[in-house]
């Protein structure tokens, strides 16, 4: 269930926040939903309160509530990103192999996670950069990328340098093969998959502009 | 999984059941059967079933009857033999019912596996039996053991004793039993409870089944031995 | 550690409730332990309240008390007999996966359990008397064979037909595999396993006489 | 497992350490992780251990520390760079330290089976990445797995809230993280709490870690930050 009204409507690229919102007007009432560190938890601020929108937190939480004041914060209490979050009502605690029994077994509807590349066939990379010498750090990451309902990427197309973020195949140390649908960025909306990347939605830009900027042939959504 | 739904009654909780689905119910005997949710599902008329519980009734409880009216095709199921489970006994020797005998550590650990997504895993139990006929096997760190696979199924039918309205529950003693794990392996979970609380009045800490297994609730407003709760 | 200082003594075979007392003063204060339905439950009986010892149900609970008086029996509160039974201070309940990993992973001290027949070797057969068109059943009888520490028997040594249930070689269907380490009866207690049989303990009976009755041969404990 | 003992303080708690045991850590960062245990093991001296832990140290705490002192020849962990890992990034560069990066779910589960019996098992987690190079894959209902083993350990240090003295153990909000898992796989399993309550006093219900699984219990009068418990 998309709820396209509450999109936001841009002919320019998308701000973060906007990105965030626009992941949140896909999000159907009542689902569960995971978010990834970084720019997806940007989302949890663009959920209606009403849509009864429940958040899971792998590190043993649903119903994760926001940020304490920071003068009540909770050493205890923190989401996947080591920050202090809060409890809402109806809110339940869990052990790590029950959190990933959770998210393995495909009971989250939704994950959203950031990227650094992601391929059209919805391979994922977002854990490694790969460069030699770094000190690696996996987390959750491989755990999130295959197991909700729905996997999708929050990201910029480009990246800081203007390469391509959206790939025809993944040239960083893989996360999940073939496990994102939707990327989210600042200048398109793109489903992902066995047929390729497709046009969801450009801001700013247009069809014919992203695949000379990605330098490949993207279908259309029907 | 959507949002909890709190059913006005044992048949709407239930919800449509095709015939030939895989109906998981939970229970040990008696303790954490969810009595009228099997009598709902007697009532909503589903045949040819694959059902998956510890046990396969007790004299004309509503899984015996269930048994008894050639609604279930295939049980799944640890110990189906009991004193009085005349109805199963008479479907198994007639061949009107097929029978898959699951070690219940076995049968818990496959559940389990289904809600985890574990694709299959390596068990000692059950090596070297004719239960393990014919299953893969393999010896890991001087253990011989045996390849299971996961159970799914299409419906859990539960018994809880209090659920809160995000849907998370809690049992009470023995009768939790199955009901945990099969909440996590069926597509659609439906739960009895005592009574429904609204959210927040069920610690976090003791709950056992989160909200996200459950689909719909209905209070019957019967515990144990289906007494009316105080 | 066993406690043969509180064993019975008889020139005659053992009652069943003295089978049940020789298994109870072989385990350890503070052990947990799974007693089996039929003659293994009645070993509870022969445990001193003050040694510590927690029994584990396998349908669920830790910290399994004894029978209510009849008109306190709940429900809800069974052991793996699915009769009723009371709860202890420090008692604990959990689910069925997790009650039978406790199992299955070594945790428990000492499962005791009834059989048809045991092997020289510790092979178990106690779940199916083999009979063509008998309505099978096996319950926890393969999970708490293997998964116990150690796994003890008591049976009678002979069927009532006579015939010698500690065998060379099962032959109704198995249970388990070299799971048996003792086996307590009426007429002596014999530790099983890889290098067979042998003789711990005699009641109203000698070596000798064993060994003709059962048409094996025994050694004996060091 | 034997009765849990009640020990007076950290050190007596932990009791002999082997030189190259394997030694499970709980914590998710510093939310739950035993801090005081982990300063005991630095006092207590085993050196050439295997650190099992979803973190590699904080600053100065004291896993970070054990790093530093050069005590830990291995860690398997999911997520070792911190902003403030310094310690372990200096042994992991200069090859002090090796490293077995796992999955943080794939860690949880190969704990569990450990503590469950379980031989090994498939998972789709970590299919088709570097994290799976060499290990055996399996295709499952059109899904491809990765064959993973059990982690076990000589020795777990978890952080609980309270135990009762049957060793029963309740956690706190998501400090509750690896402790429960971990307990289960250890030979040995040493937990410190806030406070010890008399058995009977935890709700059997509500109880996270069955006393089974628990060896040696500390008081230590903090929760979550160190402070001293009202």
């Amino acid at each position: 269930m998309t709820h396209l009204e509450h999109a936001p409507r841009t002919d320019t690229p998308l701000t973060k926040a906007q990105i965030a919102a626009r992941v949140a007007a896909d999000i159907a009432p009542g689902s569960y939903v995971n978010l990834g560190i970084g720019l997806p938890t940007l989302v949890a601020d663009h959920l209606d309160p009403g849509s009864g929108v429940t958040l899971h937190t792998e590190n043993g939480m649903l119903g994760m509530g926001p940020a304490p004041e920071p003068d009540a914060a909770d050493p205890d209490l923190v989401n996947a990103g080591k920050t202090p979050v809060t409890e809402l009502p109806g809110a339940a605690y869990f052990h790590q192999a029950d959190s990933f029994a959770m998210m393995r077994g495909g009971h989250i509807d939704v994950c959203v996670l950031g990227a650094f590349q992601v391929s059209v066939t919805g391979d994922l990379a977002n854990w490694s950069t790969g460069e030699p010498g770094a000190v690696p750090a996996v987390g959750g990451a491989m755990d999130l990328a295959v197991g909700a309902r729905r996997t999708v990427v929050t990201m910029t197309l480009l990246t800081k340098d203007g390469a391509p973020k959206l790939v025809e195949r993944c040239t960083l140390p893989l996360t999940g093969v073939a496990c994102v649908s939707r990327v989210y960025t600042d200048l398109a909306v793109l489903d992902v998959g066995p047929d390729g990347a497709r046009v969801v939605e450009t801001f700013g830009t247009t069809h014919g502009e992203l695949e000379t900027l990605l330098g490949l042939t993207l279908g259309r959504t029907s | 999984m959507s949002a909890t739904v709190l059913a006005p009654d044992a048949l709407a909780a239930l919800g449509d059941v095709a015939d030939g689905a895989t109906v998981m119910i939970g229970g040990f005997g008696p303790a954490g059967q969810p009595t009228e949710l099997v009598e709902a599902l007697l009532a909503q008329g589903a045949t040819g079933l694959t059902v998956v519980s510890n046990n396969a009734g007790n004299g004309d409880d509503p899984l015996a009857r269930l048994i008894r009216d050639g609604r279930v095709a295939k049980m799944v199921c640890s110990f189906p033999r009991q004193v009085d489970s005349w109805h199963f006994d008479a479907a198994y020797r007639s061949g009107a019912v097929e029978l898959e005998l699951v070690p219940q550590g076995n049968l818990a650990e496959r559940i389990r596996a289904a809600g985890a997504g574990i694709g299959a895993f390596y068990t000692p139990t059950g090596y070297g039996t004719p239960l393990a006929d014919g299953k893969e096997t393999r010896r890991i760190d001087g253990v011989d053991h045996v390849l299971e696979h996961p159970i799914h199924a299409d419906l859990a039918l539960v018994r809880a004793d209090r659920a809160d309205r995000a849907g998370n529950l809690v049992y009470r003693k023995t009768a939790r039993n199955f009901g945990p794990v099969m909440a996590t392996a069926a597509r659609r979970t439906v739960v009895q409870v005592r009574e429904v609380v609204p959210a927040g009045a069920l610690d976090p800490e003791a709950v056992v089944t989160p909200g996200i297994y459950v689909d719909a609730v209905v209070a019957t407003g019967t515990h144990a031995g289906g007494e009316a709760s105080a």
